[in-house]
């Protein structure tokens, strides 16, 4: 990967490389816009590459240059999602395809006791040093939340693949089981579910502002003018508003990235509502999947003259 | 226990489910009736007198029992009020009131017997209707 | 702020006081005082002078629904300087007053209505509607007796119209009659001559064996793809002679235009005075179509003009006005099984009676019996087939002409067979009509037709007769008829092509699928889609006097649109902040109409300046519904007289 | 068994649709049709118009059901609107259900200009419902309570 | 010093309790958080850091400062300060306690912020020393001794037992209150254990972090440095880091039209939020550089400029583990500080 960067930076091929930068502890990669071929020694690909860079694409798309950009296979839909919406030109981007098989959640090894990490030697078997001892663990127990609903290795958008073979098929659970779950409790125990996580939300914006498919310029809740502006959660109910708000407006465009819940501070399983309306869609309207392709039309942004009427909501549930 | 006609015609309409203020009086549903020519008070005024509230006189009819609960006055009704259900609502009042049995098993082969032609259907429903 | 008492209709259930005095104390209200009328003259003049006196910025009128006077309100605004849509209706009499009968709880719920439309109205401002040119070219689709008419009265006036008949001549329905009531004239003779009329017509182009396939754009600018189907005949080189269709072997098809009582050539004229007189092949029929084989026409037609290896042809048109007329078919009895229409053959409808008394129908005008060609000795007439029955039983609606056509066939049977027996069932006989009831008591006592009250519950064939087994309600008995022929007064049923043509136009339909006028009383020939009018049956039913009442009636009011060069548009349309435009195209693609469109654009930021691809209103295709605001997650397009701010505005005040 | 506060009036906000709703609605007044005089309604040119900020606005603000009226489908003014309105409300009435807020606080219907009569029916259907649920106690902002 | 057996916690919390609200950090689902006590509350001894600082209960996150009542055109303005109740926070590690100290500077520096004083006064921190520290730590950086934290009572946990002891008046107090509870005890055990975890601290990556060069000084060289570019371009401009800092301390105040009145309050804003700073006439930071920039000078030079070179930072190491794309002050200190001078 390094290399073919190089290549491309020096030849001035591309203006710019958007990768990963190696940090200062085993697991703090941060994306990175490298100009500089010498910098490239920075760059790094490994198991805590799991953000996802496409929607840097829209700011770094706007100098007068191509951009090469490293995705992920789950992060092409994004990308395709954000092409969609005419947010980032095609033509100024050279997309690699990288392999990957599954990143590693950091605060899944805190919750497990690990503290003081200062060595991870990425394996099968993952081999932890840290100040008080080592460790040992299946890779498998520490994947990130969205990895554990892997999309596959086909990558939906790219100008080349590298590294395909470092992919491997992650396990495929039932993405919409604890959707399903919550759907099947009364709605008391929803509502206490909800207000358990939703309570949590400090209002920090980084849901929101990681998100790729939440690029406006300004963002409602931002904007003075727009009569729902909120910087904080004053309340229970803004604490609703923001997160319905935010998953309707994503609604048909959300690719199931799971960036939300990863970056949330508070550990809010942010996609569970955006899943709610992915599964809602697929259900009422044909199964979508958005960044399929960069020609697809929100299922909102079109309609069926035979669609059901809201009453489906009440007899999927069978009850009330 | 209903004593008042009002209360006996609401009675009816709520036990028939049919709203017989629909009725436009076109008379389709006598024309159509297979007994309508036997019967004292014909389907279309059955129903007139259920709207006018006078189920007494409706309770002592002949047509009460006349009556093959056939159904052909409700598919061909185009306002959509089931004359046999009406039918059907008074004569349960009758059977209400009367309060006991009046039909048995046993009384059925002693039925059949007696006229080959008695719909077997219309025994089925009376035994229903007549036992309890 | 202004309030009305409607007479006693709002002050009846709404203490007035408490409304003017409650509206005193909201923020922004200066003024604010009561009327008995304030629709009437002096209402008016009353709101004239309150914002000349007091400087108004802006007024609220509580009264009745903004549907009815909104416009009246706004006219007052204009004429005393105020932008007219600073006014606001609190709707207090059709959503308030005449719904609550408690005068506290009506005071109650007026008082907050009217805060609401107070909160809109702070949020108000002054809007300018855009201008629009006028296409001067109507477009008439349906060339029945309605359309012909309303094409005839607007070119009179001097404007083109276009003409989009289906079949493949115009004429409709009514060339199919064979007299007419109440004067029992033949309806070939008036119908023919207009018929010519509007071919002859330098401003009239008639596009038959036509259908409309595409229609965009907007009042006064409509753009319409025609689709003239393949004829399979060159009408410029056609000169009507007719020996292709002589010739043609193919002549098993049944003729529409007699009801399938006859046959006709796979080449063919419905009739003999259609219009064009230019014949159609039918490619379903034609064996050189199926077989490759014959091409006989081919030969004998002298002029060349048969053309087998035509195409559709599709024709781009613009149009200031469309007026539907797409008339209406006869509901098919074969539901109905009492009626055993389709079974017995001596049951046919009124449509097919019409063909076999027509002097130029199948069997040259004489009555005989379908089933062995016999003459007829009793006839019987069943009235309200279909019609107003339950909607799963047929036709909700009475469908008006039966009873007065129904009289006109007993009338003629017992005029033509004297000999022949003729009762009618019947419901009820309506005729209400200049001279209706009179035809029908002609009927009755002229004719002898012996009208039943009651309706038929069975017909059933007995030795090659039916018997009709019905209902006589005066005697209250079940009566039994022998008949050798029943005719069964079929409802009015609104074209199956209607509905589509409906949604092509944004027109609105009713339940039964006629065009929904824009009001019942008021506006009864226009529908609510501005530009789009209406013309006979296909608004509902109606006979032939009524319908080209209405044809005219049409016409005058898309002569009202055709006259002006300029429209004025509505000024609540949608409009994006640029500054927040995501460029995303979501609008774009809700937008019904075409309206948004992208472009690159320089954006200057304060002072901050980027060119960024942004949302652009064409504000005159615009209409105004909003769709592209909701799809907007950032809030850029916003609908002006319906802003988020106001509607949240009015939400708030209703919830304070 | 739940105690019902026979006191309580539960606020509703309706959204009309100004071609369809709005004239039915009209039609129920001038029918002189009775409906609950909780029932508030506002002008809307197309129930897609109605944007979910503005339902969840209705019950910040202590609205205890929100019901949007359009035209039935086919016959809206505008040809779409209110396909796009039934989609968006399906599954934004979805997720509110999702989150636990109770599912009868939230209704779309279909009422026509000459509909009257049923759109008095609807709200008197809903309104009762409502009296059966009490006041909305999930979704509301205390800062907007008395 | 006094001792107390781990196994009698409960007992000493209902008491402390008894007389206050108690905030300790208690699990809930995966996380830590300081919320208030309950009986069987599991409250974790050995989880160093919260994901929120217990600011929030001397500078809350959101606060209401004034209301109007709106009747008509009739405008009244209701007064909603209030006097803090007393509170006490345990488990304050000793970055968490020392950041309130630079909270003081701002707050209770003229004019004084009443609404914190207030809730400084009423507040009581019992602070727990850190005997396993996370790789993240770098307290000592700014010599903060994690092993001796501050506070009005700090405490240590050695082994099985709970080793108190009171730093100020306001400590005595309570110590005096749930003094039956305890035993006394010399601080042998505290200190074998101090030097015992002295080595560990040895070892944390960050110990030897550099912040020479980082003064006033070379303020306008920092502000122009082209590194901004390079570390800037990551960061999503979310307000995680600035929300979980225990020293970051700027706050907003708005209104809330309620429909009957106006309720004003003051809340938690965040640098990165692009309507930081903004005014009637526009926003004079424009670029996302600008508001990164911004945190970063304001924390290590522009507040230590200010406060005789105290930074605005206690090394916690929070923003270090929740940074959702792992730029962090670490980073920005070692790409600007003394090591690579630009």
């Amino acid at each position: 990967m390094r290399q073919k960067a190089h290549e491309l930076l020096s030849s001035g091929a591309v203006g710019a490389v958007l990768a990963w930068e190696k940090g200062e502890l085993p697991y703090d990669t941060s994306p990175a816009v490298f100009r500089d071929a010498e910098a490239l020694d920075k760059m790094v690909y490994n198991g805590f590459c799991g953000s996802n860079l496409s929607k840097y694409l829209i700011e770094q798309g706007k100098q007068d240059e191509k951009v090469l950009v490293f995705l992920k296979p789950c992060d092409t839909y994004s990308l395709n999602q954000l092409l969609s919406e005419n947010r980032v030109a095609r033509e100024k981007l050279h997309i690699i395809g990288i392999g990957c098989k599954g990143k590693l959640d950091v605060e899944k090894l805190r919750t497990q006791g690990i503290k003081g990490i200062t060595g991870i030697e990425e394996n099968e078997t993952l081999k932890i040093q840290t100040l008080y001892g080592d460790h040992e663990l299946p890779r498998e127990d520490v994947l990130l939340e969205k990895c554990l609903s892997c999309k596959g290795k086909d990558h939906k958008v790219y100008d080349e693949l590298i590294g395909e073979d470092l992919s491997a098929d992650t396990e495929q659970g039932d993405k919409y089981a604890k959707v399903a779950e919550l759907e099947g409790q009364t709605p008391a125990e929803r509502f206490a579910f909800w207000r358990g996580e939703l309570s949590k939300c400090i209002r920090c914006n980084a849901c929101r502002n990681t998100c790729p498919s939440c690029t406006c310029l300004k963002c409602v809740f931002d904007n003075a003018h727009s009569g729902v502006a909120a910087k904080v959660n004053a309340t229970e109910f803004e604490e609703n508003m923001f997160h319905i708000i935010r998953a309707f407006h994503v609604a048909g465009r959300c690719s199931d990235c799971g960036e939300c819940s990863r970056v949330c501070p508070q550990g809010i399983p942010i996609h569970l509502l955006n899943r709610k309306f992915i599964k809602d869609i697929s259900g009422f309207y044909g199964e979508f999947q958005a960044g399929e392709t960069a020609e697809l039309n929100s299922p909102l942004l079109c309609y069926d003259l035979e669609d059901a009427e809201p009453n489906i909501i009440s007899k999927r549930e069978g009850d009330n | 226990m209903l004593v008042d006609e009002k209360g006996m015609q609401e009675e009816v309409i709520r036990m028939s489910g049919t709203e017989p203020k629909k009725c436009m009086l076109c008379g389709k549903c006598s024309a159509t009736c297979p007994p309508s020519m036997d019967m004292d008070v014909r389907p279309h005024r059955f129903v007139k007198n259920v709207k006018a509230g006078n189920i007494e006189a409706l309770m002592e009819s002949e047509s009460l029992w006349k009556c093959l609960s056939c159904f052909a006055c409700v598919e061909r009704c185009p306002r959509g009020v089931e004359p046999a259900s009406l039918v059907e609502a008074v004569r349960l009042l009758v059977i209400r009131q009367q309060g006991k049995n009046y039909l048995t098993a046993d009384d059925i082969p002693e039925l059949i017997a007696s006229d080959e032609e008695i719909p077997q259907q219309l025994i089925v429903s009376a035994f229903r209707k007549y036992s309890k | 702020m202004l309030v009305c008492w409607c007479g006693s209709n709002i002050a009846g259930t709404v203490d007035i006081n408490t409304v003017v005095e409650a509206s005193k104390r909201e923020p922004g209200v200066v003024y604010a005082t009561d009327y008995q009328y304030m629709c009437a003259e002096g209402g008016q003049a009353m709101v004239r002078r309150a914002i000349e006196e007091h400087s108004l910025t802006g007024i609220v009128v509580s009264a009745c629904s903004p549907r009815m006077h909104e416009t009246t309100f706004r006219k007052a605004a204009a004429a005393a300087g105020l932008n007219p849509y600073m006014v606001e209706i609190a709707n207090i009499r059709e959503h308030c007053s005449w719904v609550h009968k408690d005068k506290e709880v009506g005071t109650e719920k007026a008082v907050v209505l009217m805060r609401a439309a107070i909160a809109k109205l702070n949020l108000n401002t002054p809007l300018f509607p855009g201008e629009s040119g006028v296409i001067k070219r109507a477009l008439v689709i349906g060339g029945g007796i309605a359309g012909i008419q309303t094409a005839l009265d607007i070119a009179d006036a001097g404007y083109e119209v276009d003409i989009v008949e289906k079949s493949p001549t115009i004429g409709g329905t009514m060339a199919q009659l064979d007299k007419t009531f109440p004067t029992l004239d033949c309806a070939a003779c008036i119908l023919t001559p207009k018929m010519v009329d509007a071919a002859q017509h330098d401003k009239i182009t008639l596009y038959t064996y036509s259908e409309v396939d595409e229609v965009s754009g907007f009042v006064g600018n409509f753009s319409v793809k025609i689709r003239q189907k393949a004829r399979c005949i060159n009408s410029k080189l056609c000169n009507g002679c007719g020996d292709c269709i002589e010739k043609c072997p193919a002549k098993k098809a049944k003729s529409e235009f007699d009801e399938g009582l006859a046959n006709r050539k796979a080449i063919y004229v419905p009739f003999a005075q259609a219009v064009p007189n230019v014949p159609v092949i039918d490619q379903t029929q034609c064996l050189k179509f199926k077989t490759g084989k014959c091409g006989l026409c081919e030969k004998v037609c002298l002029p060349k003009a048969i053309n087998f290896e035509q195409q559709d042809e599709i024709i781009e048109k613009e149009y200031g006005v469309i007026i539907a007329a797409t008339g209406f078919r006869p509901l098919s009895p074969e539901r109905y099984g009492e009626y055993g229409y389709g079974q017995l053959p001596d049951v046919i409808t009124s449509l097919e009676f019409e063909r076999l008394m027509n002097a130029a129908g199948p069997t040259g005008g004489a009555l005989l019996r379908r089933s062995n060609g016999e003459k007829p000795k009793s006839i019987v007439f069943i009235q309200c087939v279909g019609s107003r029955a339950e909607p799963d039983k047929g036709k909700s609606y009475c469908s008006k002409i039966c009873c007065m056509y129904t009289a006109k066939h007993a009338m003629l049977v017992r005029d033509k067979y004297p000999n022949i027996d003729v009762s009618v069932f019947y419901i009820d006989v309506r005729t209400p009509g200049k001279n209706f009831d009179e035809f029908y008591r002609r009927a009755v006592e002229q004719y002898g037709v012996n009208y039943i009250k009651g309706m038929v519950g069975k017909i059933a064939e007995e030795d090659g007769r039916l018997r009709v087994q019905g209902s006589d309600l005066i005697e209250d008995t079940q009566i039994f008829v022998d008949a050798d022929l029943v005719v069964l007064a079929t409802a009015v049923e609104a074209q199956a092509s209607a509905r589509p043509l409906g949604t092509m136009l944004t027109a609105s339909m009713d339940q039964n699928n006629f065009f929904s006028e824009s009001h019942a009383k008021l506006r009864p020939v226009e529908s609510p889609t501005a530009g789009i009018f209406l013309s006979g049956v296909c608004q509902g039913p109606k006979d032939i006097p009524e319908t080209v009442a209405q044809a005219g009636a049409a016409a005058v009011k898309a002569l009202g649109i055709l006259s002006k060069d300029k429209l004025i548009g509505n000024p609540c349309i949608a409009g994006p902040d640029e500054l927040l435009c995501n460029g995303c195209a979501s609008c774009e693609k809700v937008c019904p109409y075409g309206a948004i469109t992208y472009a690159d654009k320089e954006i200057n930021d304060h002072g901050h300046r980027t060119t960024r691809h942004v949302a652009e209103i064409n504000e005159a295709i615009c209409q105004g519904c909003g769709a592209c605001t909701v799809t907007c997650p950032s809030g850029a397009m916003d609908l002006k007289g319906f802003t988020n701010r106001q509607i949240m505005a009015e939400v708030d005040a209703i919830c304070r | 068994m739940q105690v019902k506060d026979q006191n309580f009036k539960p606020l509703v906000v309706s959204f009309c649709c100004n071609w369809c709703s709005y004239a039915g609605a009209d039609l129920a007044g001038s029918s002189r049709l009775e409906y609950p005089a909780e029932v508030k309604i506002i002008r809307i040119p197309c129930s897609c118009r109605v944007d979910p900020l503005f339902v969840l606005r209705a019950f910040q603000r202590g609205a205890d059901g929100v019901i949007i009226n359009g035209c039935h489908p086919g016959d809206c003014h505008y040809t779409s609107g209110n396909y796009f309105t039934r989609r968006r409300m399906t599954l934004l009435f979805s997720m509110l259900d999702y989150l636990g807020i109770e599912r009868e606080r939230t209704r779309l219907e279909w009422v026509s200009a000459a509909e009257g009569a049923r759109f008095a029916k609807v709200m008197n259907e809903f309104v009762g419902k409502l009296h059966e649920m009490g006041a909305n106690k999930r979704l509301g902002d205390i800062r907007c309570k008395e | 010093m006094l001792k107390l057996s781990l196994s009698r916690m409960e007992e000493l919390f209902s008491r402390i309790n008894g007389e206050r609200t108690l905030y300790a950090p208690i699990q809930i689902g995966e996380q830590t958080q300081f919320t208030p006590w309950v009986p069987d509350a599991a409250v974790q001894m050995n989880r160093l850091s919260t994901v929120k600082s217990p600011k929030d209960y001397f500078f809350p996150h959101i606060e209401d400062i004034a209301a109007f009542r709106v009747q008509g055109k009739e405008i009244e303005i209701l007064d909603v300060r209030t006097e803090a109740a007393p509170f006490a926070v345990f488990g304050v590690r000793a970055c968490d306690a020392e950041s309130l100290n630079l909270l003081d500077r701002i707050f209770l520096d003229d004019p004084i912020d009443t609404f914190y004083e207030s809730k400084r006064k009423s507040g009581l921190i019992i602070t727990t020393a850190c005997f396993e520290p996370e790789e993240t730590c770098f307290c000592g950086v700014f010599g903060i001794d994690a092993l001796s934290p501050g506070g009005d009572i700090a405490t240590w946990i050695v082994d099985d037992t709970l080793y108190w002891n009171a730093l100020t008046e306001k400590g005595e107090a309570l110590t005096e209150a749930v003094k039956d509870l305890f035993e006394e005890t010399d601080d042998m055990a505290v200190k074998a254990a101090q030097e015992k975890a002295q080595t560990v601290f040895d070892k944390l990556p960050f110990r030897d972090l550099n912040l020479d060069g980082l003064t006033g000084e070379v303020l306008m060289k920092k502000f122009n440095s082209p590194e901004w570019a390079n570390l800037n371009p990551s960061c999503l401009s979310c307000g995680t880091c600035t929300f979980i800092c225990p020293t970051c301390h700027c706050y907003d105040i708005q209104d809330f039209d309620t429909g009957k009145g106006i309720q004003r309050f003051k809340c938690w804003d965040s640098c990165m939020c692009s309507d930081f700073t903004l005014m009637a006439h526009g926003n004079p930071r424009t670029s996302q550089l600008e508001r990164f920039r911004q945190r970063y000078m304001h924390k290590l030079i522009y507040f230590p400029d200010n406060n005789d070179g105290a930074y605005a930072c206690v090394g916690c190491g929070r923003c270090v583990q929740k940074c959702p794309i792992s730029m962090n002050i670490v980073k920005v200190i070692k790409a600007l500080g003394v090591e690579n001078d630009v």
